[in-house]
């Protein structure tokens, strides 16, 4: 059994994005789905500091520094991409614009609960950025997160167990081990990564899974 | 003849005072008025509360305008960066107060005291700890939370460009919430890399009208 | 005894103009005060559909189709002039942008109350346009009106008879005979044209009066 | 590819359906999408509620959606113009609903449509008959009243030029409630009278980013 990289796992993710959709997504791991869009699809990405059609880096020596994502990262402009201010950036994200915020999570929970701004025993200055907003606002919510704490402790919850950042808004989980969707039902496996079996996964998930009847084989390339 | 253009800081941040509220520019140090913000520990004014979307980094804008003491209150949404020594320290000495807003309820929470809204529902955190204390209301089956206007006192805001009736506009995502600011601030002040003639900026793509604007102060 | 025309009205209006002011005037007689803009002062006109720095009509031959006032009129734009969208417009105005709105009535009060949105036995639908925007959000209100209506009723009144368009918002009422204030002690009279005094002035108004100590003649150029 | 342009005003209108909420941009006829908006009689679609600030001038766009018998409902602030007969014989034979706005607040409430707010509180009209049967606050000392958004099933707005990703651009004072309306719509149709290459609209600029258009038709 061989979990995802944390590459392989943008990568699944981005496979699902389709043709003209407007996609945020947050800081760390999701913003690595940005290297892997799809070749044949136009996808607008949305960037909660005023932009639409971000690029990706810029080539070394053409680095704007008004020009930044969300993480801070240089960025570019896309043909047809605009800026404009944050009440119009966050207009977008709340009014239901955004047709999918792809972000990280500490917790899932087998209703979609949402748990991915607040730690325990943090004793930095708290922090909420965006997070609420896009869970709240955005047409659909995926999650991109380890499977399991460092420690092995579950993500994928039947409660969670941290603060929430919205509730029922999650509706499919890319884990380094499965592709999970939050279905009326409960929490669908629809794929899982080779050598791993339905036992295997709930082993190490909260949350009870069912296994989708088409379930396939999560397979990536060398990433 | 209008011309809001002044000479020099102290002149810029005339009339700030104890106690007041600064709405602070920028989104991870870009289009942060860091000189502005800077000059504002010179006023000698104290309690004041910051709004700003971070804490600022390292130690210069309001990274130092909160090192200095003079902040009694942070309002923020991600008070993170990639040097936040000081908000960390002073957070762990209990030495300032922070009001955690998410990032679009605060933009909305400064339009709102622009317009003239006293309050309004948003799902946003409705579900959460930051909802505590505040008016519910389920509307139509889902639940909202009320939030209030967030006027300031003073915007210190960073622009590229302005005229003379201080007409701003800004370069790609240095924008973010200097605009909104502009509005909800009772005397706003721009710092800017330029001066451009009156009537030389393009009318459909003035992104603050001069009305928002009193002060201009160049800082290249 | 004289009364002013409507265009003496409206330079009177406009000699109080301040530098600098952002103004916006309503449809109508207002709309005369842009004529009579001081020449020493730079006064901003806000237009309600989404125009500040407004100037006067084009030359004939240099109208532009897209380019009209709040009464459809055609206008031109002033270097430093800006355009922008109705939201953005009327939360300049709601918002308490706007230095003073100088509008039309049909009855002002005693107390500041204005009227000036609908009358009775209109067969016509109702029409309420920025009125009340104008009058619930401007920094000042400012009215400009006959003294009289035409069969001789009074329009500065005890109480309102007509619908208001908002309660206590009116500081300073511009007549065809008078200048006054709408002060803490009631309605205060600036300025009377030669040949009427107080008592002559109390007959053709509702609500009471008082003389400021500093009253002044109210002299105009003929226009 | 993302391909915004339609060939047609029947591909443009096409899913509009008995009972929907049409928002019609324009202020005294400058920026109304005439065309667009009559093919809208053409469409068969009844019962209309058309939220527009004037009620149409002659017998032309708007007013003629009205004569037409297919609107069951105005929403507007100002059904006035050089030539009011359509709504004025409406009006006179109790064919057709008013609902009297405030402009400030019918912007605002499809702004609040637009930006997930769930209604807010204004001064506006709070003082006057038009709050009749609303709900009432005093919020520091002022009396507000709550309004509630205002969506569209379909926004027909009017703009100058626009790209395949539906960014789109306007003239002078033709702005005025299209942007708002194209925020507020849930199917947004941008009549333009000219395509611009993508990329070649200054970013800068983009009155309307094209996350809020969903259709574009040419009608020079």
């Amino acid at each position: 059994m061989m979990p995802l990289t944390r590459r392989q796992m943008a990568w699944r993710c981005a496979q699902d994005l389709r043709d003209g959709q407007y996609v945020n997504h947050g800081i760390g791991m999701p913003t690595l789905v940005s290297d892997y869009l799809p070749a044949d699809r136009e996808i607008v990405l949305h960037s909660e500091n005023g932009i639409l059609g971000m690029g990706g880096a810029p080539k070394p020596g053409e680095e704007d520094p008004d020009l930044i994502n969300a993480g801070r990262g240089k960025a570019t402009l896309h043909p047809g991409g605009s800026f404009f201010h944050h009440n119009d950036s966050f207009l977008m994200i709340r009014g239901g614009h955004i047709d999918l915020s792809i972000m990280g999570a500490y917790e899932v929970s087998a209703s979609g609960d949402l748990a991915n701004w607040a730690i325990d025993g943090d004793t930095r200055a708290p922090g909420v950025g965006g997070a609420m907003d896009l869970a709240a606002g955005a047409k659909e919510v995926r999650v991109l997160m380890e499977h399991n704490a460092k420690d092995g402790t579950p993500r994928i919850r039947a409660r969670c167990t941290l603060p929430l950042t919205a509730k029922a808004c999650v509706k499919r989980v890319y884990t380094n081990l499965a592709v999970l969707d939050i279905a009326r039902e409960g929490v669908v496996v629809r794929e899982m990564i080779d050598g791993l079996d339905l036992a295997g996964l709930q082993k190490l998930t909260e949350a009870r899974l069912t296994l989708a009847k088409d379930w396939k084989r999560l397979v990536t390339p060398v990433l | 003849m209008i011309d809001k253009i002044v000479d020099g800081f102290a002149a810029a941040l005339a009339g700030i005072k104890d106690g007041d509220t600064l709405l602070c520019g920028g989104f991870g140090a870009v289009g942060e008025a860091f000189a502005l913000v800077e000059a504002v520990i010179e006023t000698g004014a104290r309690d004041l509360t910051v709004v700003c979307n971070n804490a600022g980094s390292g130690q210069v804008g309001v990274a130092a305008l909160l090192k200095s003491g003079k902040a009694r209150k942070l309002i923020c949404s991600y008070p993170r960066s990639l040097d936040p020594t000081v908000i960390d320290d002073l957070y762990a000495r209990r030495a300032i107060e922070i009001e955690l807003v998410p990032q679009g309820t605060l933009s909305e929470r400064m339009r709102a005291a622009a317009a003239g809204i006293g309050g309004f529902f948003t799902r946003t955190g409705a579900d959460t700890q930051l909802a505590d204390g505040k008016e519910l209301r389920e509307i139509d089956g889902k639940l909202y939370v009320f939030e209030r206007p967030l006027p300031g006192d003073f915007a210190l805001i960073k622009a590229h460009r302005a005229d003379r009736w201080g007409n701003l506009v800004y370069r790609k995502a240095a924008r973010n919430f200097n605009p909104v600011m502009a509005m909800a601030g009772k005397v706003t002040v721009a710092q800017v890399s330029e001066i451009a003639e009156l009537g030389s900026l393009d009318p459909e793509a003035i992104a603050t009208p001069g009305i928002f604007v009193d002060r201009v102060v160049v800082h290249p």
